[in-house]
């Protein structure tokens, strides 16, 4: 620990930061766009010079490192008049064209110029006119008068993913980022460009033009599509947006946490994300014939007077449970309650998605996000055979899709014909839902709260981010209704109490 | 007799459709003159094949509009009285029009027939009595409605006309002093003899502050601007807010058809009735020496023409003076009821006496 | 009493007062029916459907899209005219224009003028000078409310 | 690849490389001799070079692309830089840019047809004494006017060196 003194305040900081890690520490913030703590600082903005005092020159807050009795100021007049004019020299090349740049509303630059900013057009000249649509990755548009040359993202490219696609070409005024003749970047993690991008000069071809920033609320989240459970913030539109969209989430961005993600996610978990709005299945259905609208509680009705019925048929082994590894553990625990516990003879099986390829970053191979949690429980792992296990069964209950990545759709159907009931439980549309009677609209993860174990085992907490589609309910939900209705109700919650 | 009846009967006629035209030509007027008034153009849009001179056929489109419109009966009323009460309140108003002359006798073959509905002795009190009773329309309209709001209007239409009866009643005292009969065609042609020689002796010139207590007293009894505290609908509400239609139409009438009735009256107690300035039943005879001699049928006219248009400047003066004046407080109007147009009809009483037992 | 007196007097006055309106108008109308239009005088009421007022340089009347030289609408969906509305009237969706000096359009511009206050923010705000309220088309009455809701075509056609 | 070092350049290289602890630094040194065995760097000698010192292409690039002394683009036999900085332009630079352009009935920054001459304009050559001033290749001319470039452009032609 050593003792600096910040705007005539005195401080004490671990030793071995920079001055601007320091006194972001103690919370006080040195403006800056090169700089981001999860790569190596460059000083090529030069928005962060801070006066030090016996140093005749402005020093640069993110590559200075402290040392004991340093006197730092950060605001004095000298420094601010450094940075208006750094403001001045980028937007001497930077387009106002912030009205059509989806980075308006959380520019960098936008907010430091409308606080520190020379409101005072000195320059006669006209501005560089340069590529505006250069396309660098698939998914990514790079403008080149947009750029402020922080290196940020050619910093990534070589410190995180190590792919180094990018180079800053030329000099002095020339220069600007370049991909290699046209090698686009194709990496998993090119999608936190646009992130990091402290200006619009990187702008996400998904979300590029959709929406305007400052409509959005954001909100944190746990990535679903694979095991890392990596954090999230999921931006959707606003409540208090006064007109009807059918599109909810505009995009999801990393949410920074050292232990699991760092600052970043990979462009699987930042594209997938139109599950949430597309394909659901909004209402309770029942197939009588054709398939029909139900209330829940005629589905509660059905489905629970037929366990009763079996329950006290001491039939319990003929209730068949398929379950997925993408359920939150209070649902697990729920399950093992309702199924293992207060019927104990049913069986219940899990089926996860298929693993998929892994890379060396954040992407792990297994694509559920809670096997850990479903591990804990005494359910049966999936070795064995989906066809053995539905004969002679009288109800069954899949959650979710996933039974029909492992097995022969055909064989499948054939083995469901002679299940009387069978019921699914599923947030979104899929092949399941031409082979059972009773379809249940499930919440999506961003529409419920619990916790998943990630890879690790590290356990995260998540909240309820937007209002439930439709009739969709937590499985959670559907689960102690149930209950309720089937004549374990006592038995349930005792086992919850006493659990 | 059967012949009787039937003049009686064709007099009604007239003098009720005289009445009802002028005051559906009130409407128009009332309209006509608040906007010229204000510099404005005022009602001109409703028109027939296109011809709408000045507006004069908004009364008719009112009234289509009034017939036609929702007769609405408020729930939990009385649905008799809430009926009854315009037509009271019309019936009174309209009935006091049977004592007015409009004009001297006229005589065809043997028969004499007074251009005056009904020749009653008695009918200064008459009219007195007929305008009082009108008070009933307006009180019970205002309980009939089941509305608390209308019954306050009610009773305070019914204090405001209360007190304002006296007042009348007494300026009309100095008048019974002087003339010599309650008759009014009598009182008219009283009017027509001379004082000094050469001014008329209309009431007016005899009787000028009993002329201003009655005419600010008649319009008090109007209920209209600047004493419609009974009506008052949108900023006070009145007794007949919960009427509609043509209920609300006859209550509307009413106000008009007092209007006139009260400029009858003025005219006819202070303004010579029917009496024109030196004209005679056979003609004009000036006080300085000259004569214009006339067929009577010509001076019959012109009596009624007199009357009418005597009529017509009172009811635009009331008009007028509608359009000008904002509306009394309630306190204002019992002061001034009370506290002035009272006392000073006293005075005006035992000036009149002082004045009728020195000569 | 004698306060009452007084108003009396001013009672006088005022239909003194109305009545010398009442005179002048009535003369001065007669004028008018009569031929001899004395301006000014007379009952100054405009007969609206046939008269019509002239409506001041700076009136914020129906709003227009202005259009570059080449037609298409100046509009480049910044959607700050959206955000400002106070009565949420206008809604906007952006599209890639292919031209990159222009890069993005309105695919859908909507004035819903059923809402609309007529406070000229939208006016205000607009980056591109792509929205103007100087019109002069003030009636806007229609019988169907749908007629009210104006979409890209209908703005840029009330330029032409 | 095709293209190749020759033996004898591949071995200065690998010499040069071992003088520094990493690789990479070594990218300068080899630029140069790249550019004196092939006489610009193409793409191929940039992925060439890449492979060589184990980095991305895109890293040759970058410092191809910030050093005005290689040349992306194949030169003329004579690389003709004139200067025009302060104390030649008032000397008259900007004239004899455009003599010698018209002479040579190319632009600057162009390659005449013959791949003789290539001319471009730099910055200070720090010969101000001598302004106006220019080089030719690795030689300085000085106190130039028509009549001297005349001359030199002549004797350039015939190929005729001091």
């Amino acid at each position: 620990m050593i003792k600096i003194t910040i705007n005539g305040k005195n401080y004490k900081v671990k030793e071995g930061l920079t001055i601007l890690e320091a006194s972001k520490q103690v919370g006080i913030e040195i403006p800056h766009f090169c700089y981001h703590p999860a790569l190596e600082s460059e000083g090529s903005c030069r928005m962060c010079l801070v006066e030090i005092k016996g140093v005749p020159k402005l020093q640069l807050a993110c590559s200075t490192p402290i040392k004991d009795g340093m006197e730092i100021e950060t605001e004095n007049e000298r420094v601010i008049e450094a940075r208006k004019a750094v403001l001045e020299f980028l937007l001497a090349g930077h387009p106002l064209d912030c009205p059509i740049c989806d980075k308006a509303g959380e520019c960098k630059l936008q907010d430091y110029y409308y606080k520190f900013g020379l409101f005072e057009d000195r320059f006669e000249e006209e501005k560089p006119k340069r590529d505006k649509l250069f396309r660098i990755a698939p998914n990514l548009i790079y403008d080149q008068e947009r750029c402020i040359l922080c290196t940020r993202c050619v910093r990534f490219l070589r410190e995180i993913t190590k792919t180094g696609e990018l180079g800053v070409l030329n000099r002095g005024k020339e220069s600007l980022i370049s991909i290699y003749e046209q090698e686009l970047i194709e990496n998993n993690y090119s999608g936190n460009l646009a992130d990091i991008c402290p200006v619009g000069a990187i702008t996400d071809i998904d979300f590029r033009f959709k929406i305007r920033t400052w409509f959005l609320e954001r909100k944190k989240s746990i990535c679903p599509i694979c095991s890392r459970g990596c954090n999230i913030n999921i931006h959707f539109l606003s409540p208090s947006f006064p007109f009807k969209v059918e599109k909810r989430v505009f995009r999801i961005t990393p949410e920074p946490n050292v232990k699991i993600n760092g600052y970043w996610i990979c462009n699987l978990g930042r594209y997938n994300y139109h599950y949430i709005d597309n394909d659901r299945i909004l209402h309770p259905l029942k197939r009588n014939g054709e398939l029909k609208q139900i209330s829940w509680e005629e589905f509660y009705e059905d489905i629970g007077n037929k366990i009763k019925i079996l329950i006290r048929r001491k039939k319990e082994e003929k209730i068949g449970v398929i379950v997925n590894l993408s359920l939150t553990n209070e649902e697990y625990e729920t399950l093992e309650i309702f199924f293992n516990k207060c019927i104990p003879g049913t069986e219940i099986i899990t089926f996860g998605k298929k693993s998929g390829k892994e890379d060396n970053f954040l992407l792990t191979e297994d694509r559920n996000a809670n096997r850990k949690g479903a591990g804990k429980y005494r359910f049966k792992e999936k070795k064995i055979d989906i066809l053995k296990f539905l004969n002679k069964k009288e109800l069954v209950i899949f959650f979710g899709h996933e039974i029909t990545e492992h097995c022969n759709i055909q064989l499948l159907s054939e083995a469901l014909k002679d299940i009387k009931t069978k019921v699914l439980i599923a947030s979104n549309k899929g092949p399941l839902i031409n082979l059972v009677d009773y379809i249940l609209p499930s919440t999506v993860i961003a529409e419920k709260e619990g916790s998943f174990t990630n890879s690790q085992g590290i356990t995260q907490k998540f909240y309820r981010v937007l209002e439930p589609l439709g009739e969709s309910r937590p499985e959670i939900e559907i689960l102690t209704s149930l209950a309720q209705k089937s004549g374990i109700w006592r038995n349930f919650l005792m086992t919850r109490r006493a659990g | 007799m059967f012949l009787d009846i039937l003049i009686i009967a064709i007099k009604i006629i007239l003098g009720i459709s005289w009445l009802l035209t002028l005051t559906l030509i009130l409407t128009w007027v009332e309209r006509k003159e608040s906007a010229v008034v204000q510099d404005r153009i005022g009602a001109n849009r409703a028109s027939i094949l296109g011809l709408r001179v000045f507006g004069l056929f908004q009364p008719i489109a009112d009234a289509i509009k009034m017939m036609f419109k929702e007769d609405f009966v408020p729930p939990f009323s009385n649905r008799f009285l809430h009926t009854i009460a315009p037509f009271l309140s019309f019936f009174f108003a309209v009935i006091t029009l049977a004592a007015i002359p409009f004009g001297d006798e006229i005589t065809i073959g043997s028969k004499v027939i007074a251009l005056q509905i009904v020749r009653m002795n008695v009918g200064l009190v008459f009219i007195l009595a007929m305008f009082s009773l009108g008070i009933y329309g307006i009180i019970i309209g205002g309980w009939a409605s089941n509305n608390k709001y209308t019954l306050l209007g009610g009773m305070r239409g019914t204090a405001q006309i209360i007190s304002y009866e006296i007042a009348l009643g007494l300026s009309l005292i100095g008048l019974i002093m002087i003339y010599p009969s309650l008759e009014l065609n009598e009182i008219v042609k009283y009017q027509g003899s001379l004082l000094f020689g050469f001014i008329p002796k209309w009431g007016v010139i005899l009787q000028p502050l009993g002329f201003f207590i009655f005419l600010i007293a008649g319009m008090a009894e109007t209920k209209r601007v600047p004493f419609d505290l009974p009506e008052g609908e949108s900023e006070i509400i009145g007794f007949y807010t919960e009427y509609s239609g043509m209920k609300f139409g006859l209550f509307m009438m009413t106000d008009f058809v007092e209007v006139i009735l009260i400029s009858a009256l003025v005219t006819t107690l202070f303004f010579g009735g029917w009496q024109v300035p030196y004209l005679y039943p056979d003609g004009f005879h000036f006080p300085w020496g000259g004569n214009i001699l006339l067929n009577k049928w010509i001076v019959t006219v012109l009596q009624v023409l007199s009357f009418n248009l005597k009529v017509a400047f009172f009811c635009w003066l009331l008009v007028l003076a509608r359009w000008t004046f904002p509306r009394y407080r309630y306190d204002q109007l019992m002061n001034l009821g009370w506290k002035l147009l009272i006392p000073m009809s006293f005075v005006n009483i035992i000036g009149t006496g002082l004045i009728l037992i020195l000569v | 009493m004698i306060k009452s007196l007084v108003f009396l007097l001013e009672f006088l006055k005022g239909l003194w007062i109305t009545a010398k309106h009442f005179w002048i108008n009535i003369f001065f109308n007669f004028l008018k029916l009569i031929g001899f239009n004395i301006r000014d005088r007379g009952s100054v009421t405009i007969q609206y459907p046939e008269e019509k007022k002239e409506i001041a340089r700076r009136h914020r009347s129906l709003h227009r899209i202005l259009t570059r030289e080449d037609g298409s609408p100046r509009c480049v969906a910044c959607m700050l005219c959206m955000t400002v509305c106070p009565s949420e009237c206008i809604y906007i969706e952006a599209e890639e224009d292919p031209n990159p000096e222009i890069q993005k359009r309105p695919s859908k511009f909507i004035i819903d003028l059923s809402r609309c206050c007529f406070c000229g923010f939208c006016v205000e705000a607009c980056p591109e000078d792509a929205l103007r309220m100087d019109t002069n088309i003030v009636e806007l009455g229609e019988y169907n409310r749908e007629k009210l809701i104006y979409d890209l075509n209908r703005l840029v056609r009330i330029s032409k | 690849m095709s293209l190749k070092f020759s033996p004898q350049i591949e071995k200065e290289i690998n010499k040069i490389i071992k003088n520094y602890p990493q690789k990479q630094s070594a990218l300068l040194s080899i630029l140069h001799l790249a550019q004196k065995e092939f006489g610009y760097i193409s793409e191929e000698v940039e992925r060439l070079v890449a492979q060589i010192l184990d980095i991305k292409p895109i890293r040759v690039r970058e410092v191809v692309t910030f050093y005005t002394m290689f040349h992306q683009r194949p030169v003329g036999k004579y690389h003709i830089k004139v200067c025009r900085n302060i104390s030649c332009s008032i000397n008259g630079a900007e004239e004899l840019i455009d003599y010698i352009s018209e002479k040579l009935g190319i632009k600057v920054g162009e390659t005449t047809p013959d791949k003789k001459f290539t001319l471009s304009v730099v910055e200070c050559l720090g010969a101000c004494e001598h302004a106006p001033c220019m080089q030719v290749n690795s030689e300085y001319y000085g106190n130039l006017d028509k009549k001297k470039i005349d001359l030199i452009l002549e004797r350039l032609n015939n190929d005729i060196n001091d």
